[in-house]
């Protein structure tokens, strides 16, 4: 793989816009966390703040025919693939007006016709899937191509394992993105690996593998545009590894107790919006009291989502046997 | 009329399908120019080229998940599991993805895939090779189940399968891959959930799946020189599963015996045998419900053992004897 | 008696068999100072250390074949799957090898192993992570099937399974995780295959697994209300079951309802309704055998959906009245 | 890894009794073959024949409490494990003599209390096991090795991939030894794998992998020997990949159209008995009386095996339902 500049659909407009949508990820996942402290939002949950970047960032350089799957802590993903928070938080609150009609909750939101396939509660589950709609893309000649996200974690299932050597065998096009935020629910990469970059594992499959900065907007957009594309040419996946770290703990009920409170202050410094505003602000795209407005904007927007869904009806029983089968 | 084998009904239901439908591909290990473990889809490489016959590495979850995504995005493939015992290493995507996606996205989205795998013991392959799982698929809300006994049922089935929006498990029994009957060349559909009478008779229903459907046959034939007349129901499908025909025949017969190659224990046949006792036919019923089916032991190497293992002739004749007896 | 909790009685359980003895190990993700996803780990490794409490990559094939493999050669492991959903990914080791791996070597080699992993729907984790899958496992020859529903239960029932020389399936209700009862500190073992009266009636039999034991409880002390007495059978282990106790109380009272929280359809449901009416048990019906299971649904989100896709007290209250009226 | 020379106990007159061994595995599956064709032997086999050297070379410098798994083509390493051939025919033949009373068959000959784990049915479904025993090795200090025998086409089994990562991150003692004989039942190492050398994968788990002409004995013994005390001391596993071919089918009706038969005859030029043979009389410990002599040796145990299969009873069938449980 060479080096590309970013798509000339990444205009200094956009730029601002993505720094909006990092926003909109981190308040989406606040304000889940807060109701699911309260109790007010059942079952569970997993939060990427702190990750925005890589969600952020990686979506927005593809087209709009390209596609994704996502994982159990797909939030962000979704909203960078374009999803209405009022759908995401109506399906969060198990309303009917839902992504899902409040079926699938936190773990399932997905929006097949425009090019999420879904998040997926299995880790590792999705792999395959993403494959599988990279074979479509190549069978039908579609031209698009599937970025399919999945954590550390992740790595080590066998789905990944034979997925990778599928689409390789295959030249499909099929970005995998490793968002490697250092530990899968506690366990730690450091113990679960023996080697230092999970982006090594490409060589294993003859393909491109990369390491990057989780964190850095620009560094992610670069990485993924130039894989994205080397991928829709016809050479084949790529493996992206993202360095990152998940704020939160790993789902509702977590004390952490798998790594230090120290550990979690170093990389808080790394935080992924802050590091874009400064460089939207060097470039001169960005004011403070814009960056201040927006992140205003991306609030308020939570907000109404909160109360689009807090409004909305609960399904009726009668759903309960609908869509199992088509 | 024409006869093919089963194998062949297969390979031609798929053929005509993917002549008319560039969706429809196959993939799965060894399908290319070794043409299957079976030799089902031998020649079909020939014809249709490595694109829509994709030979795959041995990497079950992979290429079952492949299918799933594939299916999700528009195609329509059809894999081939060489057997089905390896159903084991697909399982999460077949149970936890491409039978719950539709679903859990809330009715976005649809799965229409075909998984054919040839199911069934009597080949001295033992117990790694030689199971009959589709109770596990039958269990599962948003899969349907397919297990077809002839060739012409093979042939109709399948093209329903390939038709229907949602991922079908299509069971082929190893040992009727070369048993012929009468098929027609066109294609045509058989709905799923529609069960066959296979005979017709007054004194006792025989509810039986795949291998089990011809052993019943032949069973009857004895019968009948005794004087009892079996009627035998094939549901052919067991999801969904046609009650109707099931109920119908035991509230004429007012006996049944229900048998499978699965083993008993917690096997399809206590979801049958169920039914009927809590339908209208309860009230018809002369004799206790028989359940018979493979006992509870891995499959065994050594032909006498193995044919011991799963009902055979004589163990469908004496279960009908003993239900008719029933005072 | 002192009162702990399901999860303290299973942990319990664990801890006293490895004080005493060096060969039983835990393995399972998060299972060190995480805990385990349930916090039924928590605290031991801290006692025992991280090589007799192995934290495991996210892994299920593998940690499920190290556990086969290490049972094999003298080893009593005990594997933590996070969510019994997750078998699905370690199925042919659970399968194809510890089930089989002795009766395919001829009777060589024993694979003393349990799979403790958590089931049922009731939290609002939704389709992929709630379900019911015991019906599989006691579908395979070879293996053994445990289901507590109660905290004393699960410190004897694990005891007896750590101490069985065969691979056990130990399903623990997520819902049941914190319910308490009277459990002895000391180690007690009660047997596999020996069910238990939750509660003696004579009226009418309900047959109940897990959690439904609890709900039958419920409905029992309503019913008793409107003068119908309600005898309550949990088998407690699937395989072996206890046929003898469940057809001595159908005996007793004449009708019976079966209800599991898995899926009706192909659920282990079938095989206790078809086991009674092929006992003689048969001749003492009053009115047929009702089964209660849940709907044909993935598990959905929404909590009101989630609790209509199972049984519910008043579902069991229902069944059962229309049992006890049956004509 | 540095080089070892081979172990003391690797004596010239080891080295003859392992010439006649390679000629008792090929004589053995040449026989087996002959009834398989004649329709006497049921069910199906896997015939090492041309493999005989990764079998007989990587088993011999094993201790004899180490420990092997092996797979459905897996005759040759249960003779090198010391397994009585007439024992193993009988359970060809089915009969209550055999390893496993006439249950398992080809497919699932073991010796658990001699260290032969196991053959396996399912592609990959031993490497799994081979961890789990290297784990009892470590966790009863017993200071046995576990040789995981399986094919290249299982190297694209999930399973493959979660134990490696296993064993590697837990430093357990197992040596991995992928027979590559370039096809899997069809499939060509060409197709199904986008990289030259299947051992480069031990990269991906940060632990040695080496390639090796797995058609000459002195380089297998030599490689394995290397790994197996490497595993020992604790350093963890070590992934060996051996070049090699089968001279036969997949099983038994093969029409081999997914290869040429020029192919195949560069192959039988490397017949790993006759380099063995040469090098032997190289070095002086082996004649061509003593060699034929050998051969001979070996076909009539091979005869000696069918016979007492031919005479020995069928299992009854009250052995039926035994053995399910213990
Ligand atoms: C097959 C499977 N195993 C285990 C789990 C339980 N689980 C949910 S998330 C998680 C950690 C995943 O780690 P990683 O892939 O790194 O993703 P992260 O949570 O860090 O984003 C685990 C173990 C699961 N959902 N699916
Ligand atoms: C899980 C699984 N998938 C498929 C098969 C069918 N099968 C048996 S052997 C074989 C080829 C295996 O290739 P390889 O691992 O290279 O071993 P080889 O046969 O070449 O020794 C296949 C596909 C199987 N037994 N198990
Ligand atoms: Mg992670
Ligand atoms: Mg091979």
């Amino acid at each position: 793989m060479s080096n590309h500049a970013l798509p000339a659909f990444i205009t200094d407009e956009k730029l601002v816009e993505l720094y909006k949508q990092m926003w909109l990820i981190r308040y989406f996942d606040e304000k889940v966390d807060q109701f699911f402290a309260k109790g007010m939002i059942h079952g569970t949950t997993h939060l990427c703040v702190g990750q925005e970047a890589t969600a952020a960032g990686s979506i927005a350089v593809l087209q709009e025919k390209d596609k994704i799957t996502s994982t159990h802590r797909g939030h962000g993903h979704c909203i960078a693939k374009g999803a209405s928070v009022d759908k995401m938080m109506a399906e969060l609150f198990g309303k009917v007006t839902g992504y899902c009609k409040g079926k699938g909750g936190s773990m399932h939101i997905a929006d097949v016709e425009k090019g999420n396939l879904g998040a997926n509660g299995i880790v590792g589950g999705g792999i395959p899937l993403a494959v599988g709609a990279a074979l479509t893309s190549r069978m039908k000649n579609e031209g698009y191509v599937v970025l399919c996200f999945f954590g550390d974690g992740a790595a080590n299932e066998g789905s990944f394992h034979e997925s990778l050597n599928l689409a390789s065998i295959w030249d499909l096009p099929v970005v995998f993105i490793c968002e490697n935020n250092q530990y899968g629910m506690s366990g730690s990469v450091k113990d679960m690996f023996n080697i230092e970059h999970i982006a090594d594992r490409a060589q294993a499959y003859g393909i491109p593998g990369k390491v990057i900065d989780g964190n850095d907007m620009l560094e992610v957009m670069n990485a993924v545009y130039e894989a994205v594309e080397y991928a829709r040419s016809g050479k084949g996946p790529v493996l992206i590894e993202a360095k990152t770290y998940r704020w939160k703990g790993h789902s509702k009920s977590d004390a952490k107790k798998y790594r230090t409170r120290e550990e979690e202050q170093e990389w808080r410094k790394k935080d992924p919006i802050k590091r874009f505003k400064e460089y939207l602000m060097e470039k001169g795209v960005l004011t403070e009291e814009k960056a201040e407005q927006l992140r205003e904007e991306a609030f308020r927007e939570i907000e109404d989502a909160v109360a689009f869904a807090e409004k909305s009806p609960e399904p009726s029983l009668d759903t309960l046997l609908e869509d199992v089968y088509a | 009329m024409r006869e093919i084998t089963y194998l062949e009904a297969v390979r031609e239901a798929m053929s005509q399908e993917m002549r008319k439908n560039q969706d429809v591909y196959l993939l799965g290990e060894d399908i290319g120019v070794y043409g299957g473990a079976f030799g089902v889809t031998r020649g079909m490489i020939e014809e249709f080229g490595p694109e829509r016959v994709r030979n795959t590495p041995i990497s079950e979850a992979a290429i079952a998940g492949a299918a799933v995504g594939s299916a999700l995005t528009g195609m329509r493939p059809i894999l081939e599991l060489q057997f089905s015992d390896f159903i084991t290493i697909a399982m999460d995507q077949l149970v936890n993805q491409a039978a719950k996606l539709r679903y859990m996205y809330g009715g976005k989205g649809k799965v229409p895939m075909v998984v054919r795998t040839p199911a069934g013991s009597g080949t001295g392959a033992a117990a790694q090779h030689s199971q009959s799982l589709e109770a596990w698929m039958a269990h599962i809300p948003g899969l349907k189940v397919v297990q077809p006994s002839t060739a012409y049922d093979a042939k109709g089935l399948l093209k329903a399968a390939i038709d229907d929006d949602n991922p079908v498990i299509f069971y082929e029994h190893k040992l009727l891959y070369k048993m012929k009957s009468h098929v027609p060349e066109e294609p045509y559909s058989i709905p799923l959930g529609k069960a066959d009478m296979k005979r017709e008779g007054k004194d006792v229903t025989i509810v039986a799946t795949a291998m089990m459907v011809h052993k019943a046959l032949e069973a009857a034939k004895e019968l009948e020189k005794e004087g009892i007349d079996v009627e035998i129901v094939d549901p052919r499908t067991l999801v969904p599963l046609d009650e109707e025909t099931i109920v119908e025949s035991v509230k004429k017969t007012g006996r049944v015996v229900v048998v499978h190659e699965a083993v008993k224990r917690g096997g399809y046949g206590g979801e049958i045998a169920s039914i009927i006792a809590e339908s209208e036919a309860f009230d018809y019923l002369d004799a206790p419900i028989k359940r018979l089916g493979g006992l509870p032991v891995p499959i065994p190497y050594n032909p006498n053992l193995e044919k011991a293992a799963v009902p055979q002739v004589p163990d469908i004749i004496k279960a009908v004897k003993e239900t008719v007896q029933f005072k």
